[in-house]
C-alpha cells in the first residue's frame, strides 16, 4: 500500500475568506432505518455521536455524522480506521436492511474560514447564509454553482464543504474566485 | 424560479436544486396490458390549465422524489407530499379545494 | 388587393400615405363555413392560405382568441433550417424552407427571408459523428448541408472563439440556405393573403366549446357565438390539450415554457445563425442589430409565458464562452412562450378520433421554421384526407412505438 | 447654449474637476456629474443620431428613461456600446464616442434617410424590397443592416477584461427604489423587525424630492433624506445598496438586483457587476414616475427636453440646457422648472399651458416672478437642426396655424407623469387606468401572485400613482407596513411624516399638440425618439388594421428601442386609441418584460467563464495523462484521453500504435470513469431483474455477467458488466456517461414505484480508480507485481476476486472489452496514481503502453462489441443489435419488455446490426447511409441501412465497420452502396460483425 493522496494535496487560497483542501477524511455512506435502535447504537459506536436530526450534523472528537436524507447518513471517522469501522458497522447491522460503503476516496473536503466565508458561499449556493438563518451544527446539501455539494458550519465559524473528488479542482477554483480579495459584499 | 418545500428534509428548495418529473400518480402498465393502456401510461399526460399533480426530485439535496400540487396558470403551490402514495392525500385535496373550488382530478373532486 | 411595391409606396408618399387599405378585413363571423381553422398563428393562417391556393377552398374562417400572430409565431427566434436527421422531419422542414424562399413574392408581403446560413457547432466527438450522419442523411433527402472544418467556421463567424477551455469547436454542420425571416411579417403576410381570398379572420374570438354530434364535429361555440363547419382544424400551440379535450379526445403532450432574449442593437457583427447544442445556446443578429438568443425549455408544465431565470443564465454563459465579445453587450429584453412537447418531441399533424377534426400541434421548439410546410401539408390532409408530408406525424405512432426522434444526432430542435 | 451655472449643483463637487473626452475632444466636468450633465456643461447638446432617419438627437431626460444620449464607452477589452450618458457617472479619463453616424456626429451620410422620411413610413420595408428576389439577401438587407443597429460592435476578438459575480440574498421585504417613498417604506417595514433590503439604481439617495421642493417634517427634503438614511443604516435588520437596480421580478418572490460596482471606477480590482439573486417574501416597488413628452412637431429637436429633467440639470448639476427657454405643459409641475430656471438666472421666455384656465398656485408664483404665462396655448412647431432656434406658438384647440414665433434655444415640456410599473408587471401584476392623472397605475386588487397564491408585490409612492409629497409618503408608509405584515411580522404603527407643498391644479390630458394638428405636423411629431416613430406612423398602422397594441408596436417599432418605450408607450397608446375611437384602457398596454433597463451579459453569466465555465471531472490519474501526451476528449463532464500522443507522431499514428501494442504486448486504460453502483437488499435480486433485460438474480457470487438496460419505452439506454458480490449485493458497471443517470434511474423506480422493496443503491464510482490491464502480457505484469492468484484457474474469465496486487488492496475482474486477455482492477481512488505508476514500471519489460478511448473503440469494434451511443442512439432496441441472447425469456417482466411487444418493435422486418467491409478495404465514412431503390413519396432517396461505427483497423490493416441494415442478418455477403457526401459511392459487403478472433480464444487463455 503506498501513501493515499487526496485530490488536490492540500491546496489553499486566501482572499475575503480562506479556502483549504482539508485532505483525506474517513467517510462512510450509511443507508438504513434511522429510527432503528441497532443502527443508532452502531453509529454511536462508530462515530461517538447520536444520529443527528434532519439537516444537522453531530460532531465528536473522533468523528461525526451528517443527516443526508431520511434514510441516509454520512459518517465521518479517522481515515485510517474506515475499514475497521465499516466492518464493525456491517457486522452490527447484519440483522437489518442497511447498506454501508466506504466513500472516503470518492470525496474531496474543503475548509472555508474567515470573515468572508458566509459571503463566499452565498455567491455560489442558493442558500440563506445570514447568521440568523444558518447556524453552527446545520448541514445542507445543495447546488454549488454547477455541482452538487454539502456543507456544515462548526462552532468555530468554519464551514466544511464536501464534494465529489472528480470536481475538486472546479470547486477549489470556484471558491477561490468567489473569495476574490476585492469582492467583499459587506452584508454578512 | 420556483421554490418548493421538500417534504422529506423540509428544505425550501429553489428550482435549480430540483428536477421536474412530470405528471404524478401514473399507474404502471407492464406485460399483459393492452396497447391502449400501455400507450396512455407512457405518453398520455394531463396537461391542464390549473391544478396539476406532479413529481419533483430534490436532486441537489436529499435526493428524494416527492409530489407537488401546483397551478399551471399562476404557479401557485397548494402543497407538497410524499411520493409513496397512489393519489393526493386528503390534506392536499382540501388545500386545493380551498383555493380552487370545483377542481377535479380523475374521479376525485 | 392593392399590391405592395416601391411604386405604391412612392405614390402613397405623395398623398401622405392616406390611401393604404387595411391589410386584412375584420369581419363578423358567418353562421357556417366549409372549414374552420382555430388559431390564427403562422400554422393556422398558412393552412388556410394553402387550402385556398391549392384546393380552392375559400369559405374558411380562421378564429383567434387573441390577436393574429400573437402566440409563438410572434415570440420565437425566427430560425429557419431543414438540416434534420429523420426523413419525415427533413421532408416537412425542407418543404417549408423551400416555400420561404419565395414567400415574399408569393404573398406580396416582404417577410424578409434571409438565407444567411445556419451553423450547428460540433463540440464533442459524439457531435461530430452525429452531424456527419446528418450530413449524409441530408444529401439523400435533398437537403443541402455540409460538415465544415473549424477554420471554415472561423471564416464564417469571425467573433467565435474556436478553442474555449471547455468545449473546443471541432467542426460544424453548415446549411447555407438556412437563415431567418421576420416572424410577424409571416403571420401578417398570410393573413393579408387569406383575407384577400375572402376568408374571414376573426380575432378576439375564443372557442368555448366544440360541438360533436355522432362522432363528427358540427361546429364550435365561441365568445362571439356558435359557428358551424364541415371540417375543423386545430392549430393552437400552447392550447392544443385544452381544445382537444373540448372535442372529446386527448393528446400525448405537455406544455412548457421556452425562453428567449435579445441584446441591445449593435452594428452588424454576425451574418449567420449559430447553434451550439452542447453548451445549449444559439444566436443570430436581427436586421435591427439585436443579437437574438434562445435557450432551453423548463421541465415543468407551465402556461404563464414566463420561464425561470436560471435558463437565461445558462444560455448567456454558453454564448459568452462561444462568443466572448457578447460579455460586453447588454440584455435588452427576455420573454417566454409556451410550447407543446410530445413523447418524441416531434409534432403531431393528424386525423383525430373525431372524423372531421384535424390537429396540428406539438411543434415544441421547431414551430416557426416549419410554418409554410406545415400549412401546405395540413391543407392537403384536410382537403384530400392524405398527405405524404404529414403521414408519419400521425397520433398513432406512439401506440405502435414508431417514433420520430431528432435528439439522436445531437441535433436539438430549435 | 447650454452651460454650467455659477451656483447650484447639489450633487457636484466643484473642487474636484474631472477631465474626459467626447469623440476625441477634451472636456471637463466635476465629481458628481453624469456624462450627460458634463456634456451639457460643455455646450454639447447633440449627443447622437436616431435609429431610422439618423436625425440629430440631444439628451431629453436625466435618468434611466433616456432614449437618445447613448454612447460607446471605454477602450480595448473594456469597450461597451449603447451606454446611457444620463446614468453614466463621470470619472477621470472617461472616453465616450457618439453612435449611429458616418463619418461623424455632425455630418452623417445616413441623414439622407431623414430627407426621404416621407417615403419611409412605418412598415415601409414590408411593402418593398421584394424584387428581384435575390436582392434581399445581397443588396437590400446589407444596406438596411448597416444603417440600422446603434452602437459599434465590440471587437471580434475582445475578451472581457472584467469579471462578474452572483450573490444570493434572502429578505423578508425587498424595497426597490431609494427615493423618499422607498426610504419611508423601508423604514415602515423595518420597524416591525422584518429583514429589509433597500436598493437604489443611482449613486444618490432621495430621488426627485430634493429637486421638487416642499418640506417634510418641517425640514427640506434633503435633510429628511439624510436623517432617514441614518436611521435605516443604524438598524441591523436593514441592508442598503445604492448603484443597485431592481432589474426584474420573477415567480415566487425571486428578484434580480443589478449592482454596478466599478462602472464609475473602471479597472478597479474586484468584480465589475454583481447580480443579486434575491428571494423576498414581499417586494415593494417604489420606483417613481417618468415624465411624458408632449406630442408637437419638432419635439425631437436637440434642446427640447423633459421639464423635470431640465430642472434636475439645474438643481443637481448646476447646468442649464439653454439661455432662452420656452416651457410647455399640461400640468402644474412644469412651473417648478420655470421657477427654478428663473431663479437660476435663465430667461424663461414663455410658459405655454395647454389648459384653458392654466394652473394653480405655482402659476401664480411664476407670474409673481414676472414670467409670461399663456393658458390655452401650445407649440405648433419647433424649428432648428442640431439645436432649437425657434418656437412657433398656436392655440391648443386648433390646427396649428402659428400665431407667433419666438426665438429660443431650449424647450421644457411636460405631458404629465406615468408611474414606473415595470417591476409590478413583470410577474403578472395588472394595471388600471387613472383618468384624473391620465396614466396607468398598479391595480392593488390584481397583484402578481406568489407560491402561496397571495400577492407579493406592493407598489408605493408615485410608482403607485401618488403624485404629491404627502400622498407619496402616506402611501409609502402604508406599503411598508403592509409588506411587513404580509411577510409575517406584527405591524408597528409607522406614521407618515407631515409635509407641506403647493396645491396643484388638475392636469389636462394632451395627446396631440395642437389638438387638430394636420398631417404635415403629425409627420414631424415624434413618439419614439430612438426608433423614429411618429404620430402619423401609429395612425397609419391603425388604419391598415394593425389595431392590437402589440400589432402597432411591432409594425411601427414603437417602444422597441433600448428604452423599451419608457417615454413613448403611453403617448403612443393614446394616439392609437384616438385613431381607433377607443378608450385607452381598452387598447391596453404591451407586456412589460425584464430587465427594467438593459443589464450586462457579463453579469448574467456571472463567474462561469474560462476555467470554471463548466466543471471538468478528472480521474485520479488525470495529471499523469496530461503529462504524458494525452489528447483530451470530453465525455460528459469527464475528460478522457483520446490517445497518448508521442512527440514525433500524429494522433492517428498514436492510436494505431496503441492498438497494435495492446494486441501484441500490453496496454493500460484508465477505466475509472465507468460507473459503479452497489445494489443491496433482500429484494435486490428481483430489482436487478427488473432493471436489466437479462436474468441477474441467478448470477453466482464471484461471477460477472454482461447486462443490458432498456427504458420503459423499450430502447437500449445502457450496458455493462454486473458482478454478484454476496447473497444480497450486486455491483453494476455503467457507461462513463451512465453513472449518475442510471443511479437516478434506479432511485426513481425504487422511490416512486417499488417503494416497498428492500433495496438500497449507492454510487461508488469515484471511490475507485479502475485500470484495464489488457493484452497477451496482462497476466505476466500482474504476476510480477505479485499478490493474489490471477491464473486462469484461480480467476477464470467473467469472474472477480478481492485481494492484493503489488501491495494494493484491489478487486480484480476478469473481463474483456477488447478480445484480449484482460483484467480490470479497481483500487481506492487515493491509490489510483500509485497503482498506475506501479503497473507502468512493472510493465516496462512487457512493452506496456497506456491507451486512450479511440484505441478502446477500435479494439471493441474489431471484436464486434457494441458501444452505447454509437450502435445505440435512443431509437435502437437490443433485438436490432443481435443481443436477443441477453434478453431473458424466463422473466415475465422487466423495464422495456412491454414496449418491445408493440407492433413496430416486434416487427421482424427491422434494421439489424451487421459487420460491413468495403470491397476495396477503404474506410466507410462515419454516419453514411446505404441506399435502396428509388425515392419515397417525398422524393427522398430510400435508404436500407446506415453505418454505426467505422474505423481503419490497424490489426487487419483495412477498413471495418458495423451498421444497421434492413434485414441485415439475412443478407450476408450482399454488397450494398453507401454514397458519401463527397460524391463517392462506397461499396461494402455485409459480413459477420466479429472481425477478430471469432472463437474468442485470446480473451480466454
Amino acid at each position: 500500500m503506498s501513501d493515499p493522496v487526496s485530490a488536490l494535496n492540500g491546496a489553499a487560497f486566501s482572499g475575503i475568506a480562506t479556502v483549504e483542501e482539508a485532505g483525506l477524511a474517513g467517510m462512510i455512506t450509511l443507508r438504513g432505518d434511522l429510527g432503528s435502535k441497532g443502527l443508532g447504537a452502531a453509529v454511536k459506536a462508530a462515530t461517538g455521536v447520536d444520529i443527528p436530526t434532519a439537516n444537522k450534523v453531530a460532531l465528536s472528537d473522533e468523528g461525526g455524522a451528517a443527516w443526508m436524507s431520511p434514510d441516509e447518513l454520512l459518517l465521518m471517522v479517522p481515515y485510517t480506521e474506515v475499514e475497521g469501522k465499516l466492518a464493525a458497522l456491517t457486522e452490527a447491522l447484519a440483522g437489518e436492511h442497511a447498506l454501508a460503503v466506504n466513500v472516503s476516496d470518492a470525496r474531496a473536503v474543503f475548509r472555508l474560514s474567515g470573515d468572508g466565508a458566509r459571503e463566499t458561499l452565498a455567491k455560489v449556493c442558493p442558500v440563506d447564509l445570514s447568521a440568523e438563518a444558518f447556524v453552527a451544527g446545520q448541514f445542507r446539501r445543495t447546488r454549488m454553482a454547477q455541482v452538487a455539494a454539502a456543507f456544515w458550519l462548526d462552532e468555530g465559524g468554519v464551514f466544511t464543504i464536501v464534494c465529489f473528488r472528480s470536481v475538486a479542482d472546479y470547486v477549489f477554483n470556484l471558491l477561490s474566485n468567489a473569495a476574490h480579495p476585492h469582492s467583499k459584499v459587506g452584508v454578512y | 424560479m420556483l421554490i418548493l418545500e421538500c417534504p422529506y428534509c423540509g428544505v425550501k428548495a429553489e428550482e435549480s436544486e430540483l428536477h421536474a418529473g412530470g405528471e404524478a400518480h401514473l399507474k404502471r402498465f407492464g406485460p399483459g396490458s393492452s396497447d391502449a393502456e400501455f400507450h396512455d401510461y407512457l405518453f398520455m399526460r394531463k396537461n391542464p390549465r390549473g391544478v396539476h399533480f406532479e413529481r419533483w426530485r430534490h436532486i441537489n439535496g436529499c435526493g428524494k422524489w416527492f409530489h407537488a400540487a401546483r397551478c399551471t396558470t399562476t404557479l401557485e403551490v397548494f402543497g407538497t407530499y410524499s411520493a409513496q402514495t397512489l393519489e393526493p392525500p386528503q390534506a392536499i385535496r382540501d388545500a386545493v379545494s380551498a383555493k380552487r373550488p370545483g377542481w377535479s382530478w380523475r374521479d376525485l373532486k | 388587393m392593392k399590391r405592395y411595391s416601391v411604386f405604391a409606396v412612392a405614390r402613397e408618399a405623395l398623398r401622405y400615405h392616406s390611401g393604404w387599405e387595411r391589410a386584412w378585413r375584420s369581419p363578423t363571423a358567418k353562421r357556417h363555413y366549409d372549414v374552420i381553422i382555430v388559431g390564427a398563428g403562422g400554422h393556422g393562417l398558412a393552412t388556410a392560405y394553402y387550402l385556398g391556393k391549392n384546393y380552392g377552398i375559400t369559405n374558411v374562417a380562421v378564429i383567434e382568441k387573441g390577436w393574429l400572430g400573437g402566440g409563438n409565431t410572434g415570440r420565437n427566434t425566427t430560425i429557419i433550417r431543414s438540416n434534420y436527421l429523420q426523413d419525415p422531419s427533413a421532408a416537412i422542414y425542407e418543404k417549408a424552407r423551400g416555400l420561404y424562399e419565395n414567400l415574399s413574392q408569393d404573398l406580396n408581403f416582404n417577410v424578409m427571408f434571409s438565407p444567411r446560413g445556419v451553423l450547428m457547432l460540433a463540440q464533442t466527438q459524439h457531435e461530430i459523428r452525429g452531424y456527419q450522419r446528418t450530413a449524409h442523411a441530408n444529401a439523400l433527402q435533398g437537403v443541402k448541408t455540409e460538415f465544415v472544418s473549424p477554420q471554415r467556421v472561423k471564416e464564417i463567424v469571425p467573433i467565435i472563439n474556436l478553442d474555449g477551455p471547455r468545449y473546443p469547436v471541432l467542426g460544424a454542420l453548415w446549411q447555407a440556405r438556412g437563415g431567418t425571416a421576420r416572424h410577424d411579417a409571416v403571420a401578417w403576410g398570410y393573413a393579408r393573403a387569406c383575407s384577400d381570398m375572402g376568408m374571414d379572420i376573426i380575432q378576439q374570438c375564443e372557442v368555448t366549446g366544440v360541438r360533436v354530434e355522432g362522432g363528427r364535429v358540427a361546429g364550435v361555440d365561441t365568445s362571439k357565438g356558435p359557428i358551424d363547419c364541415d371540417k375543423l382544424g386545430m392549430l393552437v400551440a400552447g392550447n392544443a390539450s385544452v381544445l382537444s379535450e373540448m372535442a372529446g379526445f386527448r393528446l400525448p403532450m405537455e406544455s412548457v415554457a421556452l425562453q428567449a432574449l435579445v441584446s441591445e442593437p449593435i452594428k452588424p457583427c454576425m451574418d449567420v445563425v449559430v447553434m451550439a447544442n452542447t453548451v445549449h445556446g444559439y444566436m443570430s443578429q436581427s436586421d435591427k442589430g439585436e443579437m437574438v438568443i434562445g435557450g432551453g425549455t423548463d421541465g415543468f408544465n407551465n402556461y404563464t409565458q414566463r420561464g425561470s431565470f436560471h435558463h437565461i443564465e445558462e444560455t448567456v454563459r454558453a454564448l459568452i464562452e462561444t462568443f466572448p465579445m457578447v460579455s460586453r453587450l447588454k440584455m435588452l429584453r427576455q420573454w417566454g412562450g409556451i410550447v407543446d412537447v410530445t413523447g418524441d418531441r416531434s409534432p403531431i399533424i393528424s386525423k383525430t378520433p373525431v372524423g372531421n377534426v384535424f390537429v396540428n400541434c406539438g411543434w415544441g421548439t421547431g414551430g416557426f421554421k416549419s410554418i409554410p410546410g406545415s400549412g401546405w401539408g395540413m391543407a392537403e390532409l384536410m382537403a384530400t384526407g392524405h398527405s405524404s408530408l404529414t403521414e408519419a406525424f400521425t397520433i398513432d405512432r406512439f401506440k405502435e412505438g414508431q417514433f420520430i426522434d431528432e435528439s439522436v444526432a445531437a441535433g436539438v430542435a430549435h | 447654449m447650454s452651460t454650467r451655472l455659477a451656483k447650484q449643483g447639489r450633487l457636484i463637487d466643484r473642487s474636484q474637476p474631472i477631465e474626459f473626452t467626447f469623440n476625441g475632444a477634451r472636456m471637463s466636468g466635476y465629481e458628481g456629474d453624469t456624462l450627460a450633465s458634463a456634456l451639457l456643461a460643455n455646450d454639447q447638446m447633440m449627443m447622437g443620431r436616431s435609429f431610422k432617419y439618423h436625425r440629430p438627437r440631444g439628451v431629453v431626460a436625466s435618468g434611466a428613461e433616456e432614449p437618445n444620449a447613448l454612447v460607446g464607452l471605454g477602450n480595448g477589452d473594456r469597450f461597451e456600446p449603447n451606454q446611457r450618458a444620463t446614468t453614466t457617472e463621470l470619472f477621470g479619463g472617461l472616453s465616450a464616442q457618439s453612435q449611429n453616424h458616418w463619418p461623424s456626429l455632425d455630418f452623417d451620410v445616413g441623414a439622407i434617410n431623414a430627407k426621404l422620411s416621407r417615403f419611409l413610413p412605418a412598415g415601409f420595408y414590408y411593402k418593398m424590397f421584394m424584387y428581384p428576389r435575390s436582392f434581399w439577401k445581397h443588396v437590400y438587407e446589407p444596406i438596411i443592416r448597416k444603417s440600422a443597429g446603434l452602437g459599434k460592435a465590440p471587437d471580434k476578438d475582445l475578451i472581457d477584461a472584467d469579471h462578474y459575480e452572483h450573490f444570493y440574498f434572502f429578505a423578508d421585504v425587498l424595497v426597490v427604489g431609494g427615493g423618499i417613498a422607498g426610504l419611508q417604506a423601508a423604514k415602515a417595514a423595518a420597524l416591525s423587525g422584518a429583514k429589509v433590503l433597500l436598493i437604489e439604481q443611482t449613486a444618490n439617495w432621495g430621488g426627485r424630492a430634493p429637486v421638487d421642493g416642499g418640506t417634510i417634517d418641517g425640514t427640506d427634503p434633503e435633510a429628511w433624506i439624510e436623517q432617514t438614511l441614518a436611521e435605516l443604516a443604524a438598524m441591523d435588520n436593514v441592508t442598503l445598496r445604492n448603484r443597485c437596480m431592481g432589474a426584474g421580478v420573477y415567480d415566487h418572490g425571486y428578484a434580480l438586483g443589478y449592482e454596478r460596482l466599478s462602472d464609475h471606477t473602471p479597472g478597479e480590482p474586484g468584480p465589475r457587476h454583481r447580480l443579486w439573486r434575491i428571494r423576498a417574501s414581499q417586494i415593494v416597488t417604489a420606483t417613481g414616475a417618468i415624465e411624458r413628452p408632449l406630442s408637437f412637431a419638432g419635439n425631437d429637436v436637440p434642446g427640447v427636453m423633459l421639464a423635470g429633467a431640465m430642472r434636475d440639470y439645474v438643481v443637481n448639476w448646476g447646468v442649464t440646457p439653454g439661455q432662452r427657454v420656452v416651457v410647455v405643459t399640461n400640468n402644474d409641475d412644469a412651473y417648478r422648472t420655470a421657477i427654478t430656471l428663473h431663479k437660476a438666472g435663465v430667461e424663461v421666455v414663455r410658459i405655454l399651458d395647454a389648459r384653458p384656465a392654466g394652473g394653480g398656485a405655482l402659476m401664480e408664483e411664476a407670474r409673481q416672478l414676472g414670467i409670461r404665462v399663456e393658458p390655452g396655448r401650445a407649440i405648433a412647431k419647433v424649428t432648428g437642426g442640431k439645436r432649437v432656434t425657434k418656437v412657433a406658438i398656436c392655440a391648443q384647440d386648433g390646427e396649428g396655424g402659428a400665431q407667433e414665433d419666438i426665438a429660443a434655444d431650449a424647450v421644457a415640456m411636460s405631458g404629465g407623469w406615468s408611474p414606473v410599473v415595470h417591476l409590478w408587471s413583470h410577474c403578472g401584476g395588472k394595471l388600471i387606468w387613472d383618468d384624473a392623472q391620465a396614466h396607468f397605475r398598479p391595480d392593488a386588487t390584481r397583484p402578481p401572485l406568489g407560491d402561496n397564491g397571495a400577492g407579493f408585490v406592493i407598489a408605493a409612492g408615485s410608482a403607485n400613482g401618488a403624485m404629491d409629497l404627502s400622498g407619496v409618503l402616506a402611501d409609502a408608509t402604508a406599503a411598508g407596513s403592509a409588506a411587513a405584515v404580509a411577510a409575517g411580522f406584527a405591524a408597528k404603527d409607522a406614521t407618515a411624516p407631515v409635509t407641506s407643498e403647493n396645491e396643484e391644479a388638475p392636469m389636462l390630458p394632451v395627446w396631440l399638440m395642437p389638438a387638430k394638428a394636420d398631417i404635415k405636423l403629425r409627420m414631424k411629431t415624434w413618439l419614439d425618439y430612438q426608433n423614429d416613430v411618429k404620430v402619423s406612423d401609429v395612425q397609419l398602422a391603425a388604419r391598415e388594421g394593425y389595431e392590437s397594441v402589440e400589432h402597432t408596436k411591432r409594425y411601427t417599432t414603437l417602444g422597441m428601442a433600448t428604452d423599451q418605450g419608457k417615454l413613448s408607450n403611453i403617448n403612443g397608446l393614446a394616439v392609437l386609441a384616438d385613431t381607433l375611437g377607443a378608450k385607452i384602457p381598452q387598447v391596453g398596454t404591451t407586456t412589460f418584460r425584464p430587465p427594467y433597463t438593459p443589464i450586462s451579459m457579463g453579469a448574467i453569466g456571472g463567474e462561469a467563464r474560462g476555467e470554471i465555465f463548466q466543471p471538468i471531472r478528472k480521474t485520479p490519474m488525470h495529471d499523469w495523462h496530461q503529462a504524458n501526451g494525452a489528447d483530451w476528449e470530453p465525455v460528459g463532464q469527464w475528460r478522457r484521453a483520446y490517445a497518448f500522443v508521442g512527440s514525433n507522431e500524429t494522433v492517428e499514428q498514436a492510436v494505431a500504435r496503441e492498438v497494435i501494442n495492446t494486441r501484441e504486448n500490453l496496454g493500460l486504460l484508465d477505466a475509472s470513469t465507468l460507473g459503479k453502483l452497489i445494489v443491496k437488499g433482500a429484494d435486490a435480486g428481483r430489482f436487478m431483474d427488473m432493471m436489466y433485460t437479462n436474468m441477474m438474480s441467478n448470477l453466482k457470487i464471484g461471477k460477472c455477467r454482461y447486462g443490458l438496460m432498456c427504458s420503459e419505452n423499450g430502447f437500449l439506454i445502457d450496458d455493462g458488466v454486473v458482478a454478484r458480490i454476496d447473497e444480497d449485493t450486486w455491483l453494476c458497471h455503467t457507461t462513463t456517461g451512465g453513472a449518475e443517470r442510471i443511479h437516478g434511474h434506479m432511485e426513481e423506480w425504487l422511490q416512486t414505484e417499488w417503494w416497498d422493496w428492500n433495496v438500497y443503491v449507492a454510487n461508488i464510482t469515484e471511490q475507485l480508480a479502475q485500470v484495464a490491464v489488457v493484452g497477451p502480457n496482462a497476466r505476466k505484469v500482474l504476476e510480477k507485481l505479485g499478490g493474489m492468484d490471477v491464473s486462469k484457474e484461480a480467476l477464470p474469465f467473467m469472474e472477480w476476486r478481492d485481494g492484493q496486487i503489488g501491495g494494493f488492496d484491489c478487486r480484480a475482474y476478469r473481463i474483456s472489452f477488447s478480445g484480449e486477455l484482460s483484467y480490470e482492477i479497481a483500487v481506492p481512488a487515493s491509490q489510483g496514481q500509485a497503482f498506475w505508476t506501479a503497473l507502468m514500471e512493472a510493465g516496462k519489460e512487457f512493452g506496456v503502453m497506456p491507451y486512450g478511448t479511440e484505441c478502446l473503440h477500435i479494439l471493441r469494434a474489431e471484436k464486434g462489441f457494441i458501444m452505447i451511443g454509437d450502435e445505440s442512439d435512443g431509437t435502437v432496441i437490443p433485438q436490432d443489435l443481435g443481443l436477443s441472447w441477453a434478453i431473458s425469456k424466463k422473466k415475465d417482466d422487466f423495464l422495456g419488455k412491454r414496449a418491445q411487444l408493440r407492433s413496430h418493435m416486434a416487427d421482424p422486418d427491422r434494421w439489424q446490426l451487421v459487420g460491413l467491409e468495403t470491397v476495396d478495404g477503404s474506410v466507410l465514412p462515419d454516419g453514411a447511409y446505404a441506399t435502396g431503390n428509388g425515392v419515397n413519396a417525398n422524393g427522398q432517396r430510400n435508404v436500407i441501412g446506415r453505418v454505426t461505427s467505422t474505423y481503419h483497423s490497424p490489426t487487419m490493416n483495412k477498413g471495418i465497420a458495423m451498421g444497421l441494415v434492413h434485414n441485415g442478418r439475412k443478407r450476408m455477403d450482399e454488397v450494398i452502396e453507401f454514397p458519401g457526401t463527397d460524391g463517392t459511392i462506397y461499396k461494402a459487403k455485409i459480413v459477420d460483425q466479429v472481425f477478430y478472433d471469432k472463437e474468442g480464444e485470446k480473451q480466454n487463455v
